[in-house]
């Protein structure tokens, strides 16, 4: 297996912390991987975005090229990287922002998950990132459900208990959101 | 041993403290800020440990000379202009033999340039950027493991020759995360007898790069010159990949040799050319002789840089004619693909024969 | 039996002062010499010399010293100090390398209150590259880069270091002094000793400014570059001092110290000391 | 009070600035060149010395030494 | 036309006034006090002329970039621990491709070294100490003519190509004084397009380094790299001395070319060795055709440096192999008499068959 | 019929700025903009824009621009100025830029009554490079590189730009303002008049210091960093201004002008431009 | 006085300081994303606009025109 | 021909103005012809001095080696120098000043001028470098009498007139100092 996968959302939207969260469960199922986040004057007041480049084998080159799989948390990102995904790729919107519809026939499958909106239906809105990791993780099953889980809580680190059961749940919202 | 997944910057940040640096000054820039944040957040915890966040790159350049002449452990970082700023301080900390490591996360250049991976800082880093005849011991690391020993390992050499070490790594290398493991450092162990900590009772002590009579400069010229044909001898790193049958030979660093890897591997995978990886580890001293003795057998080689051709000059010094020579280059920042190259290399072949 | 009441200080070498007759170097470097004596503390003592007329001061002092790139003394002083918090840190500089290619060193070291000492020999001119325009050159003074005089609208005004650096609240004291007396001799030899108590007490930073003769590029004899200290550069650059000390009680300040447990950094080296 | 100086001809530089701020011109002005090429400046054992050393407090070449009886 | 006794740094102030200089910023340094004296004391009367005691050599370097930006002929000098306190400031310029003349007058390094004539910044200079992909044109005068007439021509190269020129002598070149003769120098030719002087009612120009775009970041360094083959095609100056009959060519530049040119007399007039002379006057770009053409009857090249060995490398490079190189320096402000070289030569010579 | 009494100025491109929401660079850019057009000077005005959040100004400004590298931009601007003394020439700085790296520049290019404009903006922070403290940062004050806030001892102390150079004699206007209500907004576009005026009248170096909001890098809301700004900064960084044209009447300095006859050196260039 | 505004919704950023300083409440917040990606402030016609321009002097992104009758 | 000398002293005795009128002379006599002073902190508060290099053909170096003249105008220079003179060379001693004398047999021919006090005797000691620059020209015989005084009044340019009478009597002096 080798993939590469780009989160895409504004600043705030935590698409960092969605790309570090699977680099990081995938480092802890033993995988080979690569982050690579987009930096410097590129943020600023713009689109946040990192790549996961994740394998069996030594990774080469960690930046986005020849992408399986898209997580586009606004428009603009959709439009920015909708065209690095590879044929049969697999594109994830977040459907409660995003209103247009990505131009790339090829990329057959594609999921809309209205992850803002379940997020505020949870009464917080912070956690639209996990829910949508969590349907990203049902779909391509590159860990498990619970090493997935066991790798959030360092990362999140500090937060007290409660916010784990937050994210327990949402992430399970997202992960049950899509059938099969 | 526990596996960590860090920035690079940040390896490098926690590298140097695990090896004992204490003393790190600095300046904000793009893309090695997440190296001096780290500092900021970690090195006032350590014992005895100082940050600063001097108020230009000259600064940090002179803070540092004089807690290394204290004693220190130290580090400085900065990107592609900051180096710049940093030649008059890396040269006088040459000239005084003070241990120090300096890291130079480079970005596109010249100029202000642009903040992405490049490779241009290459002449500047292996020739002396500064004025006068010295040069510098300067690794290139191209994995976060790499970062992570390479650091410790600047530390340890930094001490053993009393000159500056320089990491040459780019904005992806800074950048990127990848599992890596700490290993143990070395504990200090070479001679403390130059540090200035107040004469006591005792003879006073001078450190200084003036030396006004010709003729005792010229010496402590060749001093330094033999200073770093013992490093040359001793601490040359680099490595070799599918060589043994390699019928081309890709010669590249850091990030860029990341990238010729994968290359290799998909030409070998849908077999089109057998090609080898050549890598320097320690680009000054150049692993010239290593280089050579590959010329024996294999007479194509081809390098490649994230620049318009630095790295070349010291493989056409090593080859010295043995061999051919081609050259491809993404200057600017710009960063190709492994496929990208894989089609750059299959053409440079084809066209050869 | 008689007894010596004026000799050469203990701590400086027996080199012949490279320094022209008259120049203000020389007695600066023995009333420094002197107070370190004093205060016992020769073994704990770490200066920085210049490039400038001073860059050999360590042929000189009797202590451990290390040289600093033009202008950049109080960044290094900073790297000693903060390494060796327990030390005496002391960066010898002239006008050149303080307030012109190191103002930035200068008032930033300043500006964190860096506990260390500087001294400043104000001579209103390059004198080691040979007489070249100084940040402190008169208005209207001839120097070899200002052949018509100091211009204000073309080369500015002279700068007033004291003036400028002891409103920062990183200064504990400021002092500007003179030599061409014995009165005003031993007034600066007062000066220096404060400095260095500022550093044992951890006050910050603390800076006595020397105006100083340079006969050999004002083109004057000795006798008469003191009368142009006295008279032209006096009325740009009055005597006088600015001392913070009260405001910051020493208690405060002296956590300075406790942030960096030397003692326990380097077990060896503070009983090698004393 | 009385007292004597030592001049160390060879350090000296001849600012006479030791003269001029003796009260009892007990320094005179020298014309022998020492190896450094001035004319290191002399006593005048006519004038007496109170042993105020002034002269060494403003030698810039510490040339001078100072004793009290 | 009548004959002048200046200062080699005299020289250069007086070719620069006539060559239409109207801006210079410096800042003391021995030794090259004697330019900036000369510029204060005659720019002022120039017509629209500038001078400016700059704070520090970096002040310096920004304001001819401004200067130069807005039209005028901009000089700056400086010697080896002032010219790396530039090297940003040369990049940017180089990237901004603004016409300037750098004039580095060497002394013996690193650090703070010493004042006496050394040749240690060659790396420096030829190979940009400043960061990212750039060259400048490097010119190596021998004697106070080429003083004269190099930095005139300098200024006119400046504006042909839009490029930093550097001006790299020593403080011999810069102390001594010679005959010569000041020749007219070009008036201004070039296009005055990239002259920023307000918009008036037109478009709003943009001058910049700045290019964050990876492509066009790349391209922008491609082209500074076409535009330096250009002037390796087209501006490439070198002399041979004694070449024809030559058993040996000694390859020196600057001072240390004048006092080869001594010891080979010597070895003629001795009868000795056959000995002959190539010289680069442009250092970068390295006459390296130029020298290789030689070696085609000749096998023993002795490069002869007051450094450790730079210019060296641009020798092996242009040889590759085709010749023997030998060396020989004199590093840190050490001047041999054409005697001693001329010993120096035999041996080499001998020692070879 | 309605006429339109507010609209974009004539002299900025059609680029949306790329700053965050509620940046101060953003108004600013804005008023300087508006003052040029007013002043009817575009045509002879260039301007310095700073390595810093800033550093794509020219974006906006439809005026000749050239970067300068991080914090050189007086000395920039004193070669464009001295070479065009009858241009208009301003330098564009952030507090990292003018205050830290480019501190001498600031210093020299003011001290020696440079007759150029500086724009000021501090944001307590450095923006561009992501939140690092910069000399203006306020005690305590958490950013990226003071993670416990900024600590006086270890880091120093907010630097005053204002105050630190309007006693120098070559400074003939310098005025702190912010942007945190339309009155002060309006306010600050009168200092920006103000300093061009003074380039006018060749009365040398003249400076407007905006305390300005970066809610990015303090990581508050629009409306809280206005909040921050009015309550914390200007207790440190009082408003006001500094004003020394009374004691330089034009008719003195305009000599400046005089020294370098450009009409003269540059025949094709004058004309051009009116 | 009577006077009305135009709001490009591209440039607002949603800073809402406009919203803060209009007296009359005549610009509410939004809730469409517009391409930068921002919910851009609208007008609520039900209030009057009187032309002050405080909305437009506040507003970083230069979204307001302001006319007068 | 092709000489070398020396000139040489402290500070402020116009040691360079003595070798520059010598350079500036020979030049006028169509001689290549290099000057090369001493610099920087050398002079700093010491000695001073500077190298004529004079010869029908290019100079190779400017600095002083085999040096076939030497003017010593005080002891530490005399010192310095002496062991650079290339045997049967000359040197010519401020004898005002300099009491030593040269540890060198092999120059046999040594000249003591009293410069100084000559210098004195016509009431203005600044000449004495000049009167040595008589006794100089006078033996050597680089260059006639009247191009060395006529190369000298440009070099003392800006002063007036009655200056070129003094200077003219002092070379005078000095050229007739030494019989032979
Ligand atoms: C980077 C650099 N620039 C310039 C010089 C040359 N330089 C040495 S000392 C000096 C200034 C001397 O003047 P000052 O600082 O006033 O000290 P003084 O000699 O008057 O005591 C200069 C410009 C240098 N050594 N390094
Ligand atoms: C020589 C050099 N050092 C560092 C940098 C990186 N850098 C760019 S902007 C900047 C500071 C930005 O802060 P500030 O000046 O306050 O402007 P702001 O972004 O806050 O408007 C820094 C450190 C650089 N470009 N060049
Ligand atoms: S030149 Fe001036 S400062 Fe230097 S030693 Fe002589 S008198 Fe002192
Ligand atoms: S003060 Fe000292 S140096 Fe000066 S004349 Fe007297 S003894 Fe000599
Ligand atoms: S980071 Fe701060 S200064 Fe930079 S654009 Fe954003 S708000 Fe403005
Ligand atoms: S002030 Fe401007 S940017 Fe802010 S909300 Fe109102 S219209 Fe939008």
């Amino acid at each position: 297996m080798a993939i590469k996968a780009i989160f895409s959302g504004f600043d705030g939207q935590g698409v960092l912390m969605m790309g570090y969260s699977l680099a990081h469960s995938a480092m802890n199922q033993d995988y080979h991987v690569t982050f690579f986040p987009s930096y410097g004057a590129e943020v600023r007041g713009g689109t946040a975005n990192c790549t996961v480049a994740i394998a069996e084998e030594k990774i080469a080159s960690p930046v986005a090229s020849e992408t399986d799989y898209m997580v586009a948390m606004n428009a603009p990102s959709l439009f920015t990287f909708q065209n690095k995904i590879t044929a049969g790729g697999v594109i994830f919107m977040n459907s409660s922002i995003i209103k247009a519809h990505p131009n790339r026939p090829d990329v057959d499958i594609r999921r809309a998950i209205p992850c803002s909106e379940l997020a505020e239906e949870m009464g917080n809105s912070r956690v639209a990132n996990i829910i949508m990791m969590g349907a990203f993780i049902k779909k391509t099953g590159i860990v498990t459900f619970e090493i997935y889980l066991k790798s959030l809580e360092p990362i999140l680190g500090s937060r007290k208990k409660s916010a784990a059961e937050i994210n327990h749940r949402a992430f399970s919202t997202g992960f049950d959101y899509l059938k099969n | 041993m526990n596996k960590f997944l860090m920035s690079g910057n940040n390896i490098i940040g926690e590298a140097a403290i695990r090896a004992g640096c204490r003393f790190y000054a600095g300046y904000p820039i793009t893309p090695q800020n997440e190296l001096a944040e780290y500092m900021a957040e970690h090195m006032r915890n350590a014992e005895g440990g100082v940050f600063i966040q001097s108020e230009s790159e000259i600064a940090a350049m002179h803070m540092i000379t004089g807690a290394s002449a204290a004693g220190a452990r130290v580090m400085t970082s900065s990107s592609s202009p900051g180096i710049s700023l940093k030649q008059e301080g890396i040269s006088s900390l040459a000239a005084c033999e003070l241990p120090s490591v300096i890291v130079n996360i480079m970005r596109g250049g010249p100029g202000m340039g642009n903040i992405r991976p490049a490779q241009g800082d290459y002449f500047q880093a292996t020739r002396g950027g500064g004025h006068g005849d010295y040069r510098t011991i300067v690794f290139g690391p191209a994995t976060c493991q790499e970062l992570a020993d390479l650091t410790m390992d600047a530390f340890d050499l930094a001490d053993k020759y009393r000159t500056p070490v320089m990491i040459l790594a780019d904005g992806m290398m800074g950048q990127m995360m990848e599992p890596f493991i700490f290993t143990k450092p070395q504990p200090r162990q070479y001679s403390e007898n130059f540090m200035l900590r107040g004469a006591g009772d005792g003879k006073s002590k001078i450190i200084r790069g003036l030396i006004l009579d010709a003729i005792d400069m010229e010496e402590h010229n060749w001093k330094l010159a033999r200073k770093h044909e013992v490093i040359a001898k001793n601490e040359i790193r680099y490595e070799t990949y599918q060589t043994e049958d390699a019928e081309l030979i890709v010669v590249a660093y850091g990030t860029a040799a990341r990238i010729a890897k994968g290359a290799l591997k998909r030409l070998r995978e849908h077999n089109k050319v057998k090609a080898g990886l050549f890598r320097p580890i320690t680009l000054c001293p150049f692993p010239e002789a290593q280089l050579r003795s590959l010329s024996g057998k294999i007479k194509d080689f081809l390098v490649f840089e994230m620049s318009t051709g630095q790295m070349l000059d010291d493989v056409r010094l090593s080859l010295q004619g043995y061999a051919d020579i081609g050259f491809h280059g993404r200057p600017g920042g710009a960063v190709p693909t492994p496929a990208e190259l894989a089609n750059v290399i299959v053409r440079y072949y084809e066209k050869k024969d | 039996m008689a007894k010596i009441i004026f000799q050469r200080p203990k701590y400086l070498k027996e080199n012949v002062f490279h320094y022209c007759p008259d120049c203000g170097h020389s007695i600066a470097h023995r009333l420094i010499a002197d107070v370190v004596d004093e205060m016992g503390i020769r073994g704990i003592t770490i200066g920085v010399p210049p490039a400038g007329c001073a860059v050999l001061a360590y042929n000189y002092f009797d202590l451990d010293m290390i040289e600093a790139q033009h202008g950049r003394g109080p960044a290094l002083a900073t790297g000693l100090k903060r390494t060796l918090p327990d030390r005496f840190v002391f960066s010898y500089q002239g006008d050149g390398d303080l307030a012109s290619i190191g103002i930035a060193e200068s008032f930033h070291a300043a500006n964190r209150g860096e506990n260390i000492t500087v001294f400043f020999i104000n001579n209103a001119v390059y004198g080691m590259t040979g007489g070249q325009m100084a940040p402190t050159t008169m208005l209207e003074q001839r120097t070899t880069t200002t052949p018509a005089g100091r211009h204000k609208t073309l080369d500015g005004y002279p700068v007033k270091v004291c003036e400028l650096l002891s409103p920062l609240q990183g200064v504990a004291y400021a002092q500007r002094c003179t030599l061409t007396s014995p009165a005003q001799v031993n007034k600066t030899k007062k000066a220096i000793r404060k400095d260095f108590q500022c550093q044992k007490d951890a006050l910050g930073f603390s800076i006595a400014e020397i105006l100083s003769p340079c006969p050999t590029n004002w083109k004057m004899s000795p006798a008469d570059a003191c009368k142009w200290v006295d008279e032209v550069m006096n009325k740009e650059f009055p005597l006088g001092g600015y001392s913070r000390t009260l405001r910051q009680p020493p208690k405060k300040r002296r956590r300075l110290c406790e942030l960096w447990p030397l003692k326990r950094y380097f077990p060896v080296l503070t009983d090698k000391v004393f | 009070m009385k007292g004597f100086i030592k001049i160390n001809k060879t350090l000296c530089k001849e600012s006479h600035f030791c003269i001029n701020v003796c009260p009892n011109s007990h320094i005179v002005a020298g014309n022998e060149y020492n190896t450094q090429g001035y004319r290191s400046v002399c006593i005048d054992e006519a004038k007496e010395c109170n042993g105020y050393a002034l002269c060494a407090t403003m030698c810039p070449d510490i040339a001078i030494e100072v004793y009290r009886e």
